[in-house]
């Protein structure tokens, strides 16, 4: 059984979908429940057959919003979570979150913004080798994951930032990374090329990735 | 040089003493690059409109104090001094027309550009960090309800599994272990050899019937594999340009002629 | 400090309390966030002074009421739950599809062919015992059903195949089954007829019409 919308469409015949005030319950139920933001494939699973949950968040955005929780969209998922002015209501439940390094903050930064992107690249922009310790420290938070291999000599593996990450920063994707436009309108998201032979960007001068490959090399301590 | 070069830098008391304290700090610094970018400060400038050529020599100035303090200094801090040194020159003395290769204005812009990304990327994570946070200013469900999920298992089975499924068992008796029959089975590699040894007589078109081996035409099974594996042999002679084929129309007779090779 | 009555009074001239809609936004985000029901108590000291959330939850229940989530009293404390009408929401069910074991089919398939027929009769066939869990299973997923009892000694149990199975496998009714020699003629049998009798060359034209006949006969050798 697939939860795909073709064949709701057969099934609408044999079972009317709820009015929309239903399915906005439904979805406010499911919502609710859930501490993990939840998909609207998983939405359109779980409810009855011909639902829309798409149409029912709408009218139960609409609904929260101003209120103590609202509705949150993260990724193509959404959840419900407190707003943000009542957090110091909030202390007992507050989650003491590992603190993380400089270098963890800055990589978790530099996936974020120049997503995906490839651990020499990630190199190249802090200027030193990026510890294995710091990757799986992210990897382990589930702040980031591997993404598609770039499609270069020795195709690397690249890095991208989770829902999870999403979810914890409050964002709805991201492309709404603070200050994200700016950066790449000053053009600090560009892998720019070395000229010629930089000790901080590799010997090699050409414009593609594989120019930022190897450079962890120089800085190996 | 960058003993003199420091001391023409119109450098404050303060700067100096906090170029001191970098260096005694030095192990604090995530490499050259980050080192340059907090010597960039002093100059107390847009990162944009940053002096490459003054920061060469701060840093110069801070491998050489380091060196005079006998600290030790990573390798990579070392290679950077080189090539700041390298940078420098390139900077203070006419282009050379002969030397192709980036000029020294290029290799600043790239430093120049590869320091403002730096701190573009520190103060992106900054605002990332401050950021409402999950758990810190905004929650997340505190009960959550489980949500259990059933698994069903529907069966099917098609009809052709149904009857193969009955004749298998009314036929048990009939089953051997599965190996080939080879009583009855003629293999293409044998018709090859057959057809091999025949085809230099067949001058004229004759039917392929005449190739099959002898004693198998009577047995249905035998010729129908023989027939099968010699069909299949004439076709790859076929190809190899030994042997022509045809057949009139449908169900027609098929014909074998040997074909004379082209000289 | 306490949280009693008496006290708030006295702060309120140094702390206003806020608004009941802001207070009611507490509540609910406090409700929401907590893994236990709250009670006033707690509430009272979590919430600004001179709040009143005993006010705040009369308003907060109103709102909820009818909704997915209702605002529940347990005990003296305070929750939310998901509410009592929606909770099949919270299981969801996947449905996988598995093939019928072998041991299943080739017992569907005697009933199908020899109905009714009994259990010992079904081993006979077989040459191996049925074992009670295929039995079971068969009649779960209704393609098999009981039949009469038989006139023997024992007056065992029969099987017979249901209209569900007829229509599972797009028969009229199971007579319709195909003969062996007809299994034979469209190439289904995969095994290889005994030396000498090679019945899969053809003799295959003959009246298939009687197959239908008494089928069990037709495929003694």
């Amino acid at each position: 059984m697939t939860d795909d919308a073709p064949d709701t469409e057969e099934e609408q015949s044999l079972f009317e979908a709820p009015p929309m005030g239903e399915q906005e319950r439904m979805v406010e139920a499911i919502l609710f429940a859930s501490a993990e933001p939840v998909s609207l494939r998983e939405l359109t699973a779980r409810m009855p057959h011909g639902s829309d949950p798409a149409e029912a968040i709408v009218y139960l955005r609409k609904r929260y919003e101003g209120r103590g929780v609202n509705l949150c969209k993260i990724g193509d998922a959404w959840a419900m979570r407190t707003a943000p002015d009542l957090g110091f209501l909030m202390q007992r439940e507050t989650v003491e979150t590992r603190k993380l390094s400089r270098a963890a903050i800055e990589t978790l930064a530099i996936i974020a913004y120049h997503q995906p992107v490839t651990r020499a690249e990630i190199e190249e922009i802090r200027g030193v080798s990026v510890s294995r310790g710091t990757v799986d420290q992210l990897l382990e938070m589930e702040w980031i994951r591997f993404g598609r291999r770039k499609m270069t000599p020795g195709r690397p593996v690249t890095f991208v930032v989770t829902e999870g990450f999403l979810d914890h920063f409050g964002l709805e994707n991201a492309r709404d990374l603070p200050g994200l436009k700016e950066l790449r309108a000053a053009g600090l998201l560009e892998n720019r090329p070395p000229p010629g032979s930089l000790p901080v960007t590799g010997e090699v001068g050409d414009e593609d990735e594989e120019s930022t490959q190897g450079q962890s090399e120089l800085f190996e301590d | 040089m960058s003993e003199d070069s420091f001391q023409e830098d119109t450098v404050s008391v303060a700067d100096r003493l906090a170029a001191e304290a970098l260096i005694v700090d030095v192990d604090g610094f995530e490499g050259p690059l980050d080192l340059l970018l907090t010597l960039s400060r002093t100059q107390k400038v847009d990162l944009r409109k940053i002096s490459v050529l003054a920061l060469a020599q701060q840093y110069l100035a801070f491998v050489e104090r380091a060196k005079a303090l006998r600290l030790e200094l990573a390798a990579d801090y070392l290679v950077m001094a080189a090539w700041l040194a390298f940078l420098k020159s390139r900077l203070l003395l006419p282009p050379d027309p002969s030397e192709d290769g980036p000029t020294g204005e290029e290799l600043a812009a790239h430093l120049a550009f590869q320091l403002e990304r730096l701190q573009a990327m520190r103060d992106a994570a900054a605002r990332l960090m401050g950021r409402d946070r999950l758990g810190r200013d905004f929650f997340a469900r505190g009960q959550t309800q489980e949500v259990t999920r059933t698994r069903k298992i529907q069966y099917t089975a098609t009809l052709l599994d149904l009857m193969q499924g009955y004749a298998r068992i009314r036929t048990r008796d009939e089953f051997r272990p599965f190996v080939m029959d080879r009583e009855a089975v003629f293999t293409m590699e044998q018709a090859l050899d057959r057809m091999r040894g025949l085809i230099g007589f067949a001058g004229d078109w004759t039917d392929i019937v005449s190739y099959l081996p002898e004693g198998w035409e009577m047995d249905p099974a035998r010729r129908r594999s023989a027939t099968a594996s010699t069909f299949a042999a004439s076709l790859e002679l076929v190809k190899e340009g030994h042997l022509e084929i045809r057949q009139s129309e449908t169900f027609a007779p098929i014909q074998l002629r040997k074909k004379d090779r082209p000289a």
